[in-house]
């Protein structure tokens, strides 16, 4: 494990100090298909006529993550809204294959990542921070209880809520499909982690911590 | 390049300040991924066997339950049973867990590593959510199982019902190795759910104080109430004795003599 | 105005085709709306208890189940039964309807309104779908009842778990209304569900059992496994007669002696 | 019962014979708060213009119906979309005070209706005929079963689907907020109905009818 997180503060800290500019536009040709999907269209409603482009509904971006609670590996896509509010929707896997788990776990995770800066440190490092909301599928995980128990016997326990911190290291890319990637790490804490770290001396906020590490890849 | 090291410090330190233990965590749900001890239950059960003397001799047993995650308190009892002078071993009455994840049965484990007594859990029912039950059989090994130890035998019953979407018992199972047995000097049933809690059907608790009765059990050992209890119910002619969680801060001593049992209650 | 009233025809038409009977249907799964009649089980027990004689007296019962919507083999059910001489009451073991819905209750009301002779329904675990067990005890009274006829006690006892949510059936009122009495020739116990159905625990099947033998019940009758059986399961010393269900096409007799229970099976 | 029967036959037939056009537009000035619906807006989204028109998303009609298997009574509103088709998702009420059951039963359903001709009949009578799907809440209806039970020990018995027949007869409205209004019937039978008619001897084809009655109201 260590190995990997060293690797990793390495090739963020050490890579070189290129001039960064978040998501560019129009700075390469696109590819044909993205291209098309910037062209406006036309559908008639009601006898009026909307206009829109397809390049809305496609995703801005996607993510291959390792770890982070929401499986050993997960695969999402998502956007970029409103200059700094970036949520992406992953699906995450862990099994015997995957992680070395003896059963096996499917989450949905819903990722809402903030920027945290306007510009990025170094050219490249952008600080961000959110919160995750991840749907775990496995056994006995139910959101609302089965009928055979009396009412709140338990609490649910498939949907968590995970605050996080982190960054990402951006490089611009000269490519007719990306504009630029990314290397990211996260460090979130599940909402039941926290609630012991309040609750109990035992438990600390040190404790709480699973770390992510990633990489994003940005669309034009 | 001055700032680039900070940062990098930063990371570092937190990396190195949560020390790097769970730091990777696949799932919460996780099992089997090999951060957590084995089959803690039969490598106690080997232990004490060898320990045992062949014929009955009085001990002395320590009964906790309900940790869930009540951690300072869980861990004060751990030095409190620590200062007790001569315990055979420990039992735990199960829910170890609040939510049968992962990362609480390695805190369970990072606690109760400090014990210097050995130590038999039982299953609760918190244990079971999630993926609980495959992690807690890793940890631990069988569900049911039985100890003997100076000629007495203690059975450890797994009677959780609804969280494995109302299966019943291993009655059966039960009824077989709490048989009377002329060569046992006495028998104890150890389980997280008392017969009379709503999990179990009126037929079930029916049956569960027809095998304690039938095999002349002395002592029905149970958690779960979350309420200290010792005596007689109204239904059943064996006795039974019910440990409170570890918020009330106290630990019960089981003295078992050739003829008779007593109980005591030791506050921290 | 020709078209108009050829429409308008076509409408009445329909209107009138259909019966204008349940053409108004708030919900499926209405209950108490006043369309069905009431109280049928309560009504059958005074007219059957009104008859019965105050000694043991020999007499023939019938015995038939789990009809469900196989109308057409029903309905030549009720002709068959109607072709019999001297039945003293009919039994019907339960599962009236598929899905618990209101109109499934009007076709059967409808259906058995044909029948000659008095009958008596348990209720089955399909008849607490949707709001059904409210629809079944409006048309029929109480879930649990006994009939007193000729000296000889019928203990109807609902027995639905599931449908329920996990719920015990009454055990203690079972044991209280079986109880041995010598004054009684003999007890039959009526209940949807047999006891080695999966919807007893174990403990609840031990417990249904033990309640048969202590009491001296000399039949226990049920329907829900859709097929015949007459005679003793391995852990019970009471024997058992399960009917099959309409499409079986066969009427259960039950010769009731002083001595002995007589069953008979006759196809149609 | 008979008497609201022969009431509405009585009604639909000897209305007088005014000329009918469906869902006429302009025939009439609108409200203020309908008219200033039509007005195009603008939203920008990833730096284009989308025009649209809040009118798009108002329904173009509501409903209120007697009985029909879907409560005592039932309020809907609608859109009505490639000329053919009128879809209406309305919410059912049936309990003690409203149909005397003694059982509170509340349903969703949905009204896919489509025109059966493309002029009225009689100027005013539109023939209608689809399918409706019906969401019953109450107890023991379930869409998916209890955790208790083994695998498909019983089919799902919450939502049904009710193929239907009537018609409506529409009349145009000089008025600021509808453009006309109606009063409809349908007969409607529940697949559990069908499939006893299909499978029995007993049950026939004139036994599943289910009546409804209702108005509708149509938006400029």
């Amino acid at each position: 494990m260590r190995w990997i997180i060293t690797t990793i503060i390495f090739f963020i800290f050490w890579t070189p100090n290129l001039k960064a500019q978040f998501v560019p536009e129009g700075s390469y040709k696109m590819a044909g298909f993205l291209e098309r999907m910037y062209e406006p269209r036309k559908t008639v409603i009601s006898g009026d006529t909307l206009h829109y482009r397809p390049r809305w509904v496609f995703p801005r971006h996607i993510k291959v993550q390792y770890a982070g609670s929401v499986g050993f590996i997960s695969v999402g896509a998502g956007y970029h809204l409103w200059d700094v509010y970036e949520p992406t929707l992953s699906y995450g896997l862990l099994n015997e294959a995957l992680g070395g788990s003896n059963v096996t776990v499917h989450t949905i995770s819903l990722k809402n990542s903030f920027f945290l800066t306007q510009k990025p440190w170094f050219d490249h490092f952008w600080p961000k921070a959110g919160l995750q909301i991840n749907w775990g599928n496995t056994n006995n995980t139910f959101s609302s209880l089965p009928a055979h128990y009396p009412e709140k016997y338990y609490f649910q326990n498939k949907v968590h809520a995970a605050p996080f911190w982190g960054g990402e290291w951006y490089q611009p890319l000269k490519d007719k499909h990306l504009t630029g990637w990314g290397i990211y790490f996260e460090f979130s804490a599940l909402d039941a982690y926290l609630l012991e770290a309040i609750r109990t001396d035992y438990v600390t906020m040190l404790d709480v911590w699973s770390l992510a590490v990633g990489f994003t890849f940005y669309f034009h | 390049m001055n700032t680039i090291h900070t940062v990098g410090s930063i990371i570092a330190f937190s990396l190195l300040a949560t020390g790097c233990n769970n730091i990777i965590e696949y799932s919460p749900y996780q099992s089997g991924t090999g951060e957590l001890p084995q089959n803690l239950n039969e490598k106690t059960i080997n232990r004490l066997e060898q320990e045992s003397s062949a014929k009955f001799k009085s001990f002395r047993i320590a009964i906790i339950g309900d940790s869930h995650t009540y951690y300072d308190d869980f861990r004060d009892q751990i030095k409190a049973l620590n200062a007790i002078d001569s315990i055979d071993f420990v039992i735990h009455n199960g829910d170890i867990t609040l939510s049968g994840i992962h990362r609480e049965f390695m805190w369970f484990n990072d606690i109760v590593s400090e014990l210097k007594y050995p130590m038999l859990t039982i299953i609760g029912n918190h244990d079971f959510l999630s993926n609980g039950d495959l992690v807690y059989q890793e940890m631990f090994g069988s569900l049911n199982f039985t100890l003997d130890y100076n000629n007495c035998r203690f059975v450890f019953f797994d009677d959780i019902i609804w969280e494995k979407n109302i299966e019943d018992p291993d009655f059966q199972w039960l009824h077989q190795v709490s048989q009377k047995n002329d060569s046992i000097t006495h028998v104890c049933v150890v389980s997280h759910i008392p017969p009379w809690s709503d999990q179990f059907s009126m037929g079930n608790r029916y049956l569960f104080y027809k095998i304690l009765e039938d095999n002349n059990v002395k002592l029905s050992i149970h958690g779960h109430t979350h309420s200290f209890f010792s005596g007689y119910r109204e239904e059943c002619e064996v006795p039974f004795l019910v440990s409170g969680d570890a918020t009330d801060r106290e630990i019960i001593l089981l003295e078992i003599k050739q003829d008779t049992l007593l109980i005591d209650r030791k506050s921290f």
